[in-house]
């Protein structure tokens, strides 16, 4: 689809939040890399989708069981089921979901979601509470996620607010680990994989410092203060001498991401 | 000569087949191939003191739950997606009314593989979550090739497995449409094998295709010829799931914690108490309801 | 294919040693039972067609990567070639290796060759010697055996000569478990499956004493003696008190075993 | 926009992929589906201090012993069945001329995919065998939940996976028409995979038919386009193996240890050294010869 079928009214808004976590997602993917893409995590998707629809075509995704190509898709019309029957045709390959689990060495990036994220990345989809047959409030399970979060090259985590309650001092309990206690210790555990790169809220998005694996902010969302991010953290967040600006896609892009990948809008809430 | 002993069965008579404290393995994925027909009718039986090994699971679970059928339960997710993320009677009761054995995909597919395998245990990259903590088949121990410890789990006996897959012969050789997903796991772990299709075909055309052959038949005890059988979940490539009857699924469900339990006694009475077979569950929904499932509508544009 | 159709000529030799022995494999057989066959065994696979063409037509049979059924097959054109292209299309379903090995708890009957087998079923593919940088005979290698035999229900064991060097007091190298040095040590060794139950060789068929696993004589081929049989023996066999006649096929079944199973005749040598 | 970077090489590009010194691992299984166009070519080179790891294997794992090529050797068996129980460079110089690494095929299973999941070992059900004693990566250990003592097996790394397959698309989507062997274990274990097929093919094709894809373009780096690359070997529902020219191998080795190395040497020029190409070497064969080996003249009866 030329650029000139977008029409100028889609291009008006300045980017929305959640389209620039979108183009922060999508300018972290490297052409070739191996994604794996979940079901209702539409920020994700449409930036991996933007990666591969604009510098990525050889982005390989994985959604659910789904070995997929989609650069040459016209429209995605439901972000949030990546794997529907209508993307499914664009399939390449079905895998069983234990063939799966074994390529995520491959994998060179996955996200998840949590109830809680520790200040060393650390996360948590089983419950919140001290007792486990009597908790304050029970997650839906771990699915994927611990296995997935040990093996794979790099992951996000996304959550969908920026409170204290989910960016906790402790995880009540972890479902996966992202670097323990950190500094060494998730090479101390022996997992392979890289652990968690990036933590993304509506308010901000975090790195972690590379030596002690702490928790770090990198970008503000706009419109968001540094003290409304920490106050709304439940730990102490490293802060960078100086945070940088989110980087804005260009009119191309955006004209990709609102007329091709989200045409339903919902990133533009 | 002698001939070949067909394996059909009903709905109704390979419910039977499940008895009271019986380990039983449930395939699919969320809200899609699960074998939902013999869920109802195991939930019309009122089946207890079940142990049930599941993959990520959706509203078929939440029954069983709701109707206390269930006394341990192993299933690394139990949610229901868009419609609600997360299902209330797990939600409300687990721990509480029902033990939960924590387990990621991973460690379950591990599990699994174990008792397939007829290993006394097998490894898995969980060392550092609370899986060790929460699942007693779960332990760490040592390498002993000098590496780090590594959690390891044991294997579990699966007395019956339920699944459902598109097509069949009367034989027992089964083909999915679509993702796998584990079923072919809980088919090699499991003592019985009960598999639910949407249609019966000649072995001509099984034979035809033989590389689609998800379960031969050496895996298979039961076939159950149930058309909608996974509704009101999606089946690969037949129909979507049925949002409007999830939604009053879920919506009793919540009402009931609300202190309201009408919603939820109607829904139960409809669709479970009311119909005496999986035919008059369909006629119940409605087959004008069902058709509208068809996934050829929804891909009108692309 | 009815019995009418087979020519008289063909039923007239009495049978012979290869097709006694095939006789038995067919004897032990189940309506139901789950079987492997190999390549290059034409006397079970003879056994085994004959017991599904007659008695069992619900054998479920997997041949290398093809499970399949093979009641409805008029003529097999080669006993030694079970997973052949001609065969394959009767094949319902194609399992990777990985996966058949998975189903090997199922199974309830599989064939293995030896180089060596000693007085406990426990066999050698690898080789003869002493030293495994310079053995004085390299086998072919342990293939499957060595996980088949341990988990599968049951198995048989053939070899194509009865000879004291095939027969060995002890195996130099062992590939697969048979009882290990007897009486419970298998179980002690925690192997699931049932182990070996019968050795058929050109002279005789042994099984296995149940107390002590020690291999015990079962039946004399036609025209072989029980010197003959002891002498050949590399180590004590045990001799039951009666030695039982082998079992005659019917005329009938002969005739399925000449007419449709091997119509090459290689039983028939 | 950018666009889609094929995977396409030819079969003399693609072997000087391999380095000496590498890991190498080979799927197919004895005499079917073997990448011997590869084999070939690596065997013109003359690749040296390989370690070899394999599924079963016939007559292109002897041809590479014939000419020192490995140093290390881990496979179930080498043999080529009815042609010949068992090969002669393997038989003679086993343990002599190149280390063996004794495994069964679950071992070799195990030890794969303990390397694809990233687990420090894999138990295996070998305990009372050999193995443990012939095999360095393998070790009996107590089992931690208090059974009898089992034998577990060290993950290995593949450097390459050479694979025969039926047919790919140009991005590396891989579909083979018959067993799987292992050859999905060797691409999921292996840091860089070369897949041989007989066609290319559209990737609509593949799209069509998804469900039949057994490597999907995520594990592939090379696709070669080798029509007869398993020659003298069989590929699944294209051709038999060629009994004709095993024997010519068979009986040139066998010649070479009874003193008369000529057919040997006689062999090697005409089908391994003289060739420059995959071509060349299918019309040494000559195409007439090669036509009679499609599957199809066997089906004639029945």
């Amino acid at each position: 689809m030329a650029l000139a079928n977008v029409p100028e009214s889609l291009l008006e808004a300045p980017p929305y939040p959640m389209e620039l976590m979108a183009y922060f997602i999508a300018q972290q993917m490297r052409n070739g890399d191996y994604v794996a893409l979940g079901t209702n995590l539409p920020v994700s998707t449409a930036g991996v989708l933007l990666a591969h629809l604009t510098r990525c075509p050889d982005i390989k995704i994985s959604a659910l069981s789904y070995f997929m190509h989609l650069a040459r898709v016209e429209r995605f019309h439901d972000l949030g089921q990546v794997a529907s029957p209508r993307l499914s045709r664009w399939a390449e390959s079905i895998w069983s979901l234990d063939a799966l689990l074994d390529a995520v060495p491959r994998m060179d990036w996955s996200f998840t979601g949590a109830l809680q994220i520790d200040k060393f990345g650390n996360t948590n989809l089983i419950g919140v509470g001290d007792d486990p047959t009597n908790l304050k409030f029970r997650g839906p399970g771990s699915v994927g996620s611990s296995t997935v979060a040990a093996i794979c090259r790099n992951y996000m985590i996304h959550v969908g607010s920026h409170a204290p309650r989910v960016l906790v001092e402790r995880c009540d309990f972890r479902s996966a680990v992202g670097f323990g206690e950190g500094g060494d210790h998730r090479q101390r555990l022996g997992l392979p994989g890289g652990g968690p790169k990036f933590v993304i809220t509506p308010k901000a998005i975090m790195d972690f410092e590379p030596e002690s694996k702490h928790m770090r902010l990198k970008h503000l969302l706009p419109g968001v203060t540094l003290d409304e991010v920490v106050n709304n953290t439940g730990f102490e967040l490293m802060i960078p001498e100086i945070i940088e600006e989110i980087d804005l896609p260009s009119r191309k892009e955006l004209g990709i991401l609102r007329a091709r990948i989200d045409v339903q809008g919902v990133l533009r809430r | 000569m002698a001939t070949r002993t067909p394996k059909l069965m009903t709905v109704e008579d390979a419910a039977e087949l499940i008895r009271d404290g019986d380990t039983i393995g449930i395939g699919g994925f969320i809200t899609t191939n699960k074998p939902c027909a013999l869920i109802r009718r195991l939930t019309r039986l009122r089946c207890k003191h079940l142990t049930v090994v599941a993959a990520p699971s959706g509203p078929e679970l939440d029954l069983m739950l709701a109707n206390d059928m269930i006394d341990r339960l192993i299933t690394p997710y139990c949610g229901a997606e868009a419609v609600s993320p997360i299902l209330p009677f797990f939600q409300k009761w687990a721990g509480r009314r029902f033990q939960v054995d924590e387990v990621d995909n991973g460690t379950l597919i591990a599990m699994l593989k174990a008792q397939i395998q007829r290993v006394p245990f097998l490894p898995v990259n969980v060392v550092g979550t609370s899986i060790p903590d929460l699942n007693p088949r779960v332990k760490v121990i040592d390498d002993p090739f000098g590496g780090p410890p590594i959690a390891v789990v044991k294997p579990i006996e699966i007395d019956v497995a339920i699944i459902h897959a598109t097509r069949a012969d009367r034989w027992g050789n089964v083909q999915h449409f679509g993702p796998l997903f584990i079923d072919h796991l809980f088919a090699q772990a499991a003592k019985k094998v009960i598999v639910t299709v949407e249609r019966l075909v000649p072995n001509a055309t099984i034979r035809g295709n033989a590389l689609l052959t998800s379960l031969p038949s050496a895996f298979v005890d039961v076939i159950v010829e149930a058309p909608y059988g996974a509704h009101p979940g999606g089946s690969h490539n037949f129909y979507r799931l049925d949002t409007e009857r999830l939604r009053m699924f879920v919506d009793g469900a919540k009402a009931y914690f609300a202190g309201n339990p009408e919603p939820w006694n109607s829904y139960m009475e409809l669709f479970v108490d009311g119909p005496a077979t999986h035919g008059e569950y369909c006629e119940m929904v409605g087959m004008s309801n069902m058709f509208k499932l068809s996934l050829e509508r929804l891909d009108e544009e692309s």
